[in-house]
């Protein structure tokens, strides 16, 4: 399947394809490029890391099922889910070594709790107790980044410092089709392929920035040829092959890791669901297209042939399953309790120090506090 | 006019709709231009329908990049259009600054007035709805400290109505805050009335007092008109005066009111260090000083980034916090 | 000569060529694309054309120097001069129609001048008696301007209210090899392939950013292969053959003008001074590679063909040499006479209306101006 | 210590140069980073050197985006270093604006202290140096107005080296604002001896008087100290209080002082409405109200904005303007 043939491509693709190559270019770039695949390829597949992802993927659609319900029952203030994007998650969590750094967006808890970020620390931004609910440093994941492509230049900043120290660390950071149309992203790109700085960028393009289709966000005849104009490699691959996102993350991981500079990935995939719980996709798009995407969902295509290939039985399709209840059964009950509030938080590190102003503040709201509770 | 007949309630977030819409259609250059503001209609529905009305040339779903909005609503600006702007939420304003501080609010005074920037950035702005990081930010600071803006909020339907009506209207850019909180806030103002417009730079008293003035605007409005009614049992009268435009101020109204008093609270939910509030406070102090018989007080939002949602309503100010303002307004001094 | 073989070529392509294309491509671009040239290919011109070219280069050049030279008297704040890319100033000003618009920057005073803007009013804002000398509507001519890249978004949104409106303007904009960096070169380019706009962006590759080479500033092959992640088309020319770089530029703006979109050039030069006369050209680099350069010089390359092939002769260079001494009098005199000033003029036009407390202050400063008067 | 043979007249260009080649080399992970700093040694040369000493690893020349250097510059703090950051000039710090506001100042808190931001934004600021249009603002209000910032500004060339020291030591971010039209002013301290470091956060009295007190920062302060020279033959006694750092604010030395005086004018170049005089006037009135005898007035530059160089002089505050509002401080009332 081209991308001309996925469900929507109209909305995916500009039609027609614009005229885009550099006079001096001697042949033209696919105007339509098929994106990398692995799936139904008869490549060879390493049977842990297929299962391995098969797991996680199984794992990470029930999290965004439980996530979404806890909105439901107010226990989440919002949750923007990737369902239908598990494969690009789990790959990019799976992708990376324990010392490398994740640079999610705000869709991507997912990949950080498949990167093993506890679910209750990785939730607390949408549950609103606070904003970041984990120490960065210790998991090696950048807060969850809802500014658009802001967290792009962290990455490549942190990338840079890291090479500079002589540590072979990489950093991935993940971004949507949206926000490549920010300057930040394109000042990371530039500033990435300057310094070679080993950082991974992976644009998940789930087709739409809330209600924008991507006809409406870019000409490019692929986001991955943004690539070209930053002196970088660009690849593009099937975001809803887990098999297929894994690898190529993991190449140019490794091209990062060993001084090859920045690579710039998109992976073509879908959002099944609204854009979080507040939004109503019926505005922008006919459910026709969300159906057709159904038969090109990533657990059904991993499924599909490790089953195929006789590396997964029922057996152990009933022990992803219920392995990924046991995990929601127990988030439901996490998050059932009512977190921990302290309203004097409100000052705790502001600074490293309080200053004279911030305690007469939190002088007045103990104050208040303590009247209260009289 | 309307006849009574017509009234049904209408949101804000409806008045501000309408005043898009009859905007629109009395003058072909108005065009509405950002993210999600076509087919979705706006995160706040806030420009819904307007799309299929004018057609998307006149109301456009952008690319998703704010210095690109408001850098190509210049350009339709020097061709003479007068781009309505929507920035999705407060702090993804931001990236527009550049923009807005170095073009947008210079253009006209560059030029010695050949080219003026009849644009409107619409900025839905403040807490108080449970948003997350990123999502409540009160910016009005920033616009407020930079000559070339007129900065104005409403607090009430028929204000949103009108101020936004003013803002396409004017020659001049015009950040125009809306409080996001009350966006669903109901009046008996009909949206298919033909409304008043109102004057940029006038403040109005939304409640007449005599012990002390609340200066305020925007979604502290209401809880200044809430304070006042509980003040009563403390045997405060308080006067609520809502700003409705921060630049240019209304020193005429707010003054005047203040003389009369002879106290005042500024209001807001802003941070108060480097706020709006200290230059209220500085200019009132300024022309009404052997008026006063206590320093302007401030209530403000604590100078800290803005809260988690649960966190939030203790950061806000709301009624206690400004009744125990007033309540320090030395009263006893001269009682 | 390819880009490689220019003077400072080091400092002008990062070396090795970085691997830059995305993974579909089936065939490479190439890595140092050769620049669109006309001088020296035998290709025909257009005499009438390539006079007015020459007058003008000429013209621009004494220009630039006069300008420098009122620095040094006192008679200009500050100068960025564009000798060396004389080329690329006049070829713009020449490609466009009355009826369209030129977006210029800090540096493009020239573009400007050859437009036909009156020279004291063009260098108003250099001069420092006030901003923008002049109606912009009235020459359709944006304000020069300073903050790198904004003034492109500008011409884009011109361009595309023009279409909305029916006329078939077209918008040019001026931009630094530095200022392709800059988030706002990102998102005009973007919208302007998105709304196929009728805008031409005209990137002077003049090899420095103040002091810092383009190696530093981009890994790409060429700042035409930007263009491919947008979706335009990326021309890359040699930007002091005079009638190349209006040929090209021609060829774009004719494309926009009928609908076609938007175009990206680059036009490779060199900042042959320095920075601005307040700049030390000498601390980032040697007076060799300027010197290399003075054999690429504009106007000597289009002398010596027009020369060769018996368009121009001694009385014609003459005539264009006493032509631009005449202009560079007019302009010295025009210059030295101390520009009327009225200090008032700090409150006019902040808004269509005087708001209270300008009012104020106006009202403050007349006094102050009437007492020192006393 | 610096024998008096050491001391030779130093710019404060020169000192900002010092105070980063001694971070430097005291503390490897201190990186300078912005457009031009490496082989040049930026365009006022505060740099000059630091690439050349410390290699351009440490000392980087980058590509020309402001939000990308001030973004990766948040990556380097990340990952433990300590970024010091070039904005050429004031308006060119705008296009970084998110990633200050939205990152920069919000790290610390957003991680619960798990991140600091131990990141110093220099930005040259304020006119007075002929400079066209975009290369004179004073965007001060704009950081003052964050919570999460610390804004510093020095007047003296041992100040510029002592608070650049302390921001490169601070943990939290410091925007640094350099007054352009001092980089060359001079003194008698030598770059060659060791200096203090200026504690963040306190004002000092660069002279003392009795009649009233100028309370001023960076580049005004030596207009208010030439001020107060003239006031003497008109009798007035003037303190001058040089607040140093605007955030955080040193309410003890500025409330001491007027306090004693009775009398205060706030004097910035900065626009005066929602400037920061606004918010020094207000919190000064709420302090020290019964103390005043009359109200805290503000010379600040005009609302518009900045001029072109050859009308700049007549939008500084100067000499005379600060006299003007000290005569009138209402003593008729008073003597
Ligand atoms: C700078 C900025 N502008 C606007 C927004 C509001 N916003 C949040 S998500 C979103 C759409 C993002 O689309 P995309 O990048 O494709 O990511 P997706 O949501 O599809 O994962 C928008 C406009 C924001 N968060 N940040
Ligand atoms: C946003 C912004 N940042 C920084 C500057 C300061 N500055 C002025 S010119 C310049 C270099 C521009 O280089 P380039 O774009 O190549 O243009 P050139 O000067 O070579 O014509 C810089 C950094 C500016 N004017 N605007
Ligand atoms: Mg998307
Ligand atoms: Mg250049």
């Amino acid at each position: 399947m081209t991308v001309q043939e996925l469900p929507g491509a109209a909305a995916y693709r500009p039609t027609p394809p614009p005229a885009w190559r550099p006079r001096t270019d001697p042949a033209p770039l696919l105007p339509d490029p098929e994106p990398h695949r692995v799936l139904g390829t008869g490549a060879e597949l390493d049977r842990a890391l297929m299962l391995k992802l098969y797991a996680e993927l199984v794992r990470g659609r029930r999290f965004n099922a439980q996530a979404t319900a806890l909105t439901k029952q107010g226990r989440l203030a919002v949750y923007p889910s990737s369902t239908g994007q598990e494969a690009c998650e789990v790959a990019a969590a799976l992708a990376l070594e324990e010392r490398d750094w994740l640079f999610p967006s705000y869709r991507d808890t997912l990949a950080a709790v498949a990167r093993g970020l506890d679910p209750v620390q990785a939730l607390t931004l949408l549950r609103g107790d606070w904003h970041t609910g984990y120490d960065p440093r210790e998991h090696r994941i950048a807060p969850l980044c809802t500014p658009l492509a802001t967290q792009l230049p962290h990455a490549v900043g942190l990338a840079h410092a890291a090479r500079l120290k002589g540590d072979d660390v990489v950093a991935l950071a993940l971004v949507g089709d949206g926000g490549t149309s920010e300057g930040d992203f394109h000042e990371a790109l530039n500033f990435a392929a300057v310094w070679q700085a080993p950082v991974v960028f992976l644009v998940q393009n789930n087709g739409f920035a809330i209600s924008v289709p991507l006809a409406k966000q870019t000409a490019a005849p692929s986001l991955a040829h943004k690539a070209v104009g930053y002196g970088m490699p660009g690849r593009l691959v099937d975001g809803n092959d887990a098999p297929a996102v894994h690898q190529v993350l993991s190449e140019a991981v490794a091209r990062a890791r060993r001084g090859g500079g920045p690579t710039l990935i998109e992976a073509v995939t879908y959002r099944m669901e609204a854009h979080t719980n507040a939004d109503d996709a019926t505005r922008y798009r006919g459910s026709a297209e969300v159906d057709a995407w159904r038969d090109h969902d990533p657990i059904r295509l991993l499924e599909g042939e490790l089953t195929a290939r006789g590396l997964l039985d029922e057996d152990g399709i009933r022990a992803a399953a219920e392995a990924a209840e046991t995990m929601a059964a127990a988030l439901r009950d996490q998050m059932n309790a009512d977190p921990a509030l302290d309203p004097m938080d409100l000052f705790a590190e502001v600074y490293a120090e309080r200053n004279g102003q911030l305690r007469e503040q939190a002088a007045q709201l103990r104050a208040e506090l303590e009247a209260e509770a009289r | 006019m309307a006849t009574a007949t017509d009234k049904k309630p209408a949101t804000m977030a409806q008045a501000l709709q309408r005043a898009m819409r009859d905007a629109m259609a009395e003058d072909p250059t108005v065009h509405v231009l950002g993210e999600d503001v076509g087919t979705l209609g706006g995160v706040f529905r806030v420009t819904d329908g307007l799309a299929k009305e004018f057609g998307e040339d006149r109301c456009t779903d952008t690319p998703l990049a704010e210095a690109g909005i408001l850098g190509t609503a210049v350009g339709m600006a020097m061709y003479g259009l007068r781009p309505v702007v929507e920035m999705q939420f407060d702090a993804f304003a931001y990236p527009a600054f550049e923009q807005l501080i170095s073009h947008v609010a210079k253009m006209r005074n560059r030029t010695r007035g050949a080219m003026a920037m009849p644009i409107v950035v619409r900025v839905p702005y403040g807490g108080g709805i449970g948003g997350v990081e990123h999502h409540s930010d009160s910016s009005e600071a920033y616009y407020m400290a930079t000559p070339g803006l007129q900065v104005v909020t409403p607090a009430t339907v028929e204000d949103a109505y009108g101020l936004l009506r003013a803002a396409i209207a004017s020659d001049d850019p015009v950040v125009f805050l809306e409080p996001k909180r009350l966006y669903w806030s109901k009046s008996d103002w009909s949206p298919e009335a033909p409304a008043a417009v109102a004057p940029i730079g006038k403040a109005v008293v939304r409640r007449t007092g005599s012990s002390a003035t609340l200066i305020t605007y925007g979604p502290s409005v209401p809880v200044c008109l809430e304070a006042a009614e509980a003040a009563r049992e403390e045997g405060w009268d308080l006067e609520v005066v809502d700003l409705r435009s921060l630049v240019p101020f209304d020193d005429e109204t707010v003054c005047a009111s203040v003389r009369r008093t002879g106290r005042a609270v500024v209001v807001h939910e802003s941070a108060g260090f480097g706020g709006p509030g200290g230059e209220i406070a500085a200019r009132v102090t300024e022309r009404c000083f052997h008026h006063l018989e206590a320093p302007v007080l401030r209530v403000a939002g604590f100078d800290i980034p803005y809260p988690p949602p649960m966190l939030e309503k203790h950061h806000l100010p709301g009624v206690d916090r400004v009744l125990d303002a007033v309540a320090r307004l030395q009263w006893e001094a001269e009682h």
